[in-house]
């Protein structure tokens, strides 16, 4: 089972990575970009049980590790399939 | 007036009390509209307006020689000779730390930085003195909150070359961080944020203004509780990156003349930017225009432009037709700047929206119309005895070290600062790990020592006492690097000052502190009030005002380390002992109590241990020098060993009755330091001592591998590191 | 020797190696500003430490987009000494003008401690002063400093020599202990096949005065003064 | 347009912080997890354009700027509408 977890910073908070990829992106000619956030990417393999278990032990570690739920918000899908997307 | 024009729930959004929304309505002889209701929320609360300690602040002295800023602007400042000047500022980011370690202790860095960048100095230091609940427990919170300290200075480029970290039971709901800064100037370039000149412009500068940390400063006045989790959104994330853009376009701004002041944007954002900036020209107002803003988000209100607390921004007053060179050197950095408004000379803020007036406060009615709180200080029962007596003899000095040593508030800080840059910019010349930090100031002689200290445990005890002490405590570890102390920064930490024994303890630490201020003639030029560190009225810290001093020294070449430094130097101890064991680390780690009083401090002895330290630094007769602080002689003298990695052997300490042995080898007894003299200055040394009429004893001689007490104790520095490194944060 | 500091936004070793430079060395310093494109004369461009656009998404990732590192590169093409130091080597290899690419620290923290480093080539014009196998006392500051390249460039690079430091302990013995970051094969510093573009973490400019705790650093500066003046003599 | 990158340390390359994440799970009794590595999330928000000709620019934005190929692979995928996932 894998699961895969996106973390990105909530909607109302500053994201100074992100403003700053999006005037790097600019000065590269890339002046089409109109908004840039930047999150994390969490890949997590998981053994075992049903993926209905899995989606609920994953929002669990979403919600006590993965993601600061101060500034954060997450999301995320399963495969039951271990494969590298 | 009634107050039913406005409902109560919207009062304590904005934490007014009807007694206070009554006095805007007289003052400003109707009702305040929504925005202003918002802005003198914020300017009234307690972290903005001192309401509840602004009369007991006055107690402290302020003035002295040298001093050329003392409190009321961003920094205060200090000469230290040469023509150049230090600012620093001291200042709390205890509740959005609770909340958020990383980005509150972060931003609280950032904050005050740019309090010391408003001076128009460089920053060049930083500090930051932090407090959590025991350990393991704490962990991911000190992890947090270290990283977040490292996160901003490291990437802005700031050493940070100081602070400390205590761990009691009082602060596992209220975690203190409190952060220093300290900045260089040439005393004729020092710059003062008022808004000077009708028709000067105001320009805002650096960040995007979003909808952050909205009632921040609020927020800060209010003690934690459930509700604090729907209050989150005033979390900010900073930008170290943008900072340290702002921090050198604003040292090139530095260099013109086109600019009157510079002001930061910090607690209640450009509301309170632009009121105190204003408020310290008498008559002067201001007219902005919150279209003009530059905004990161869609669909702000005027509300949200004034109360927002976004970081990484600057108020810079600019000389009328100057804007276009302002603009020009923050461009250069890739920055925005607006011009938003314009000083006015009718003691009005006036807020626009474009076309519309939104707000029309006078400025007076914003710094200082508050009503000041009379709040009522009663002592508790003093529950804190302790029979010394009863104490058990100590058993076997040595494991107690070593156990000593393992604990947390006294084991070795590198696992802390290592995690920071402390070199960055080449002139730090005595490194974090032993008393007092010291920078060289480039192209002199000249060092600066700097420090912060409070043992919160001593005030806890006896508020009084505690406060002199820590203010000794601070002198002292100036002077263990040979530098001069010169002026004191502080941070009062308290609970809610509204319970009486609170607010006793508040009058008893500033009594003490501006008593032992005057002893020692250090003048109090800047600092900050932090309340309200209770969480749901049942936990409350222990009264912690934070010492942060700063000390110069001529020739820095004459600086001293902590740590034992040549094998074949005599090792003393300087000052006396006495059955200090009351509020003590040996207590607490070996016998488990919080309890007795804390060390009685003498400030005519300790001034002469101070002058004589000095003068014999000055001379040339130490190799080093450590003050005895928590862990009482035997730490100190273990710190010493390990700092320098070189061991010690001593005959066995027979105290004199009444003296006891564990308190002879732990107690806290102050005015003491254990020195290193080379043979050769051994009997200059000691005539220096009975001109100063201080008692010196010698303990033993510097060299080996081991600390030995003969018969008493014997341990290797093997041994003794592998229980001093012993702390885990992360 | 004229040598050239490349400041860009979010650089902080810039004014270090200028005080080495100036008023340690005695040497001619210029600062080239990030949009300039022009090298000014220099023959010795300094890449300093900081974090230059604050290190966001990847460590040197924007920098090396800026004017300035199009004349960099040109330079170092036609055999000018390029030398990166901390954030300044982090941008070399962003850049492609070095090898590998550096990564977390393993420990995942912020170091800022004493190191010893092994010199592995006295040949160059940076470590000419440097005596075979010489043991430097030398800072780092950094959070991402662990090296890596991928088995077949490290070989190859093993091969012809481009390891120019290694983390090592106080007796010079190349061991995991002393590595303070993870590094693959301790690498503190590599230089490019031609041996005129070298990166290393470490901060040299922090130890070229007594009173800092350490003049290791200054052999290396003085390296490249000495090597200009041999250059000219001969 | 919006484009969603996703960016993850190469298999060969060390990936400190996947193994850091997984112990932490593991003590927080997250037992089943096997594998955890952590990438970067990257929103970029695009004006105009053909989703094909967007997709060349992101492509090309990533090649560029968005990841190291010394030590990342990337992946992303576009979506029309402008809207938050
Ligand atoms: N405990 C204190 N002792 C002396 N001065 C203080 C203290 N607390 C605050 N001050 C001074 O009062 C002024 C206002 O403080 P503060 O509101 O913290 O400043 P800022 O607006 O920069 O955050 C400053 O000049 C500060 O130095
Ligand atoms: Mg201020």
């Amino acid at each position: 089972m894998i699961a895969r977890v996106i973390v990105t910073p909530k909607p109302v908070v500053n994201d100074p990575q992100g403003l700053t990829v999006k005037q790097g992106l600019a000065s590269l000619g890339f002046r089409e970009v109109t908004d840039v956030r930047v999150g994390k990417y969490i890949e997590v393999n998981l053994e075992g049980s049903s993926e209905h278990e899995a989606r609920r032990r994953v929002e669990e570690m979403c919600r006590q590790l993965l993601a600061n739920h101060v500034i954060e918000d997450f999301q995320f899908d399963i495969e039951p399939e271990r494969k590298r997307r | 007036m009634s107050i039913k024009s406005v409902d109560e729930r919207r009062l304590r959004e904005v934490a007014l009390t009807p007694d206070e929304y009554r006095a805007i309505v007289e003052q400003l002889k109707r009702a305040p509209n929504e925005v202003e209701l918002g802005m003198l929320g914020v300017l009234w609360s307690e972290h903005c307006s001192y309401k509840s300690s602004r009369a007991l602040l006055r107690r402290l002295p302020s003035t002295g020689q040298g001093v050329v800023q003392g409190p009321g602007e961003n920094a205060g400042a200090v000469e230290i000779g040469e023509g150049w000047s230090v600012v620093f500022k001291i200042e709390s980011h205890n509740h959005p730390s609770a909340i958020e370690p990383y980005q509150g202790a972060a931003t609280g860095v950032g904050g005050i930085i740019r309090d010391v960048i408003a001076m128009g100095a460089r920053p060049i230091a930083l500090l930051d003195s932090l407090r959590f609940g025991p350990l393991p427990a704490s962990a991911r919170h000190v992890e947090g909150v270290v990283a977040g300290i490292g996160g901003y200075g490291n990437c802005i480029g700031i050493p940070t070359v100081g602070g400390e970290v205590y761990f009691e039971d009082c602060y596992a709901s209220n975690p203190l961080v409190n952060a220093m800064c300290v900045g260089l100037v040439r005393t004729d370039q020092l710059m003062r944020a008022r808004a000077e000149g009708a028709g000067n412009s105001l320009m805002l500068v650096g960040a995007d203004t979003g909808r952050d940390g909205i009632h921040g400063a609020s927020f800060a006045s209010l003690e934690l509780d459930e509700q604090s989790a729907q209050r989150r959104p005033a979390v900010q994330v900073g930008n170290p990156f943008l900072e340290k853009c702002l921090l050198e376009a604003c040292m090139d701004l530095a260099h013109t003349d086109a600019v009157v002041a510079i002001q930061d944007l910090g607690a209640a954002g450009l509301t309170s930017a632009v009121a105190e900036c204003a408020g310290r020209v008498e008559g002067a107002g201001a007219r902005i225009d919150v279209g003009r803003v530059p905004r990161r988000e869609r669909g702000m209100t005027p509300y949200d432009v004034m109360l927002s607390e976004s970081q990484e921004r600057m108020l810079v007053v600019v000389r009328r037709g100057r804007e276009r060179e302002v603009e020009t050197i923050f461009q250069a950095w890739d920055l925005t700047s607006a011009v938003i408004g314009e000083v006015t000379g009718d003691g009005q803020l006036t807020v626009l929206d474009g076309e519309d007036q939104v707000a029309r406060v006078p400025v007076r009615l914003l710094t200082d119309g508050v009503p000041m709180r009379r709040l009522i200080g009663l002592p508790p029962e003093p529950p804190y005895g302790l029979e010394v007596d009863a104490l058990p003899p100590l058993a076997d000095p040595g494991a107690s070290l070593l156990r000593m040593l393992a604990s947390p508030n006294l084991s070795s800080r590198r696992g802390i600062f290592r995690r920071y840059d402390h070199m960055v910019g080449d002139s730090t010349v005595v490194a974090p790990g032993g008393d007092a930090a010291m920078l060289r100031i480039k192209g002199t002689r000249l060092g600066i020592a700097v420090t912060t200290d409070c043992n919160a445990r001593y005030c806890h005890l006896d508020p009084h006492l505690g406060a002199q002490l820590a203010v000794a405590e601070a002198a002292r570890n100036i002077v263990a690097t040979g530098a001069r102390p010169l002026a004191v920064t502080d941070c009062l930490n308290f609970a809610n000052p509204d319970r009486p024994e609170v607010y006793w303890e508040l009058e008893e630490v500033v009594a003490g502190l501006a008593y032992a201020c005057r002893a020692l003639d250090l003048p109090v030029v800047s600092g900050n009030v932090s309340l309200y560190n209770d969480s749901n009225g049942t936990s409350a810290i222990y009264p912690t005002p934070v010492i942060g001093m700063v000390g110069v020294i001529d020739d820095y070449g004459k600086r001293l380390g902590a740590g034992l430094s040549a094998e074949g130097d005599f090792v003393l101890l300087i000052g006396s002992s006495h059955n200090d064991l009351g509020g003590s680390e040996y207590l607490k780690v070996e016998h488990g109590h919080v309890a007795g009083r804390p060390p009685a401090l003498d400030l005519t002895r300790e001034k002469a241990v101070l002058r004589l330290i000095l003068s014999a630094a000055q001379s040339g007769y130490l190799h080093s020098a450590h003050d005895c602080a928590e862990g009482g002689m035997l730490v100190a003298l273990a710190e010493a060993c390990l700092l320098g990695g070189i061991g010690v052997r001593c005959p066995a300490i027979r105290p004199e009755p009444p003296l006891r042995l564990d308190a002879a080898f732990f107690g806290e007894s102050p005015s003491r330091f254990i020195v290193s003299v080379p043979s050769r200055a051994m009997p200059e040394m000691q005539s220096l001592a009975r001109r100063h009429n201080v008692e010196l004893s010698l303990l033993g001689l510097a060299g080996g591998e081991v600390i030995e007490f003969e018969g008493q104790l014997k341990l290797s520095l093997a041994e003794l590191r592998m229980a001093w490194d012993s702390m885990v944060i992360s | 020797m004229k040598f050239g500091v490349v400041v860009f936004p979010g650089t902080w070793s810039d004014r270090d190696c200028g005080w080495v430079i100036d008023q340690v060395l005695g040497q001619e310093l210029v600062y080239l500003w990030h949009k300039d494109s022009d090298l000014k004369g220099c023959d010795c461009v300094i890449l300093p430490g900081g974090f230059a656009y604050g290190d966001y998404l990847r460590t040197g990732a924007i920098a090396r987009f800026a004017p300035i590192m199009e004349k960099v590169g040109e330079f170092a093409d036609r055999g000018g000494l390029v030398w990166g130091i901390c954030n300044g080597f982090q941008v070399l290899c962003e850049a492609g003008l070095l090898p590998g690419a550096l990564i977390r620290n393993a420990s995942l923290e912020f170091r800022c401690e004493w190191t010893h480093l092994l010199v592995e080539r006295t040949d160059l014009a940076f470590t000419g002063q440097c005596t075979e196998r010489d043991v430097l006392r030398v800072p780092i500051a950094h959070g991402e400093g662990s090296y890596f390249a991928d088995p077949a460039t490290l070989s190859g690079m093993e091969q012809r020599g481009q390891v120019v430091f290694r983390y090592c302990d106080a007796g010079g013995r190349v061991v995991p202990g002393a590595n303070p970051n993870g590094s693959l094969h301790n690498i503190a510093g590599i230089v490019n096949s031609r041996g005129n573009v070298l990166g290393m973490m470490p901060h040299p400019e922090r130890c070229a005065e007594a009173e800092l705790g350490g003049t290791d650093g200054l052999k290396l500066f003085r390296s490249v003064a000495e090597n200009a003046f041999k250059v000219l003599v001969s």
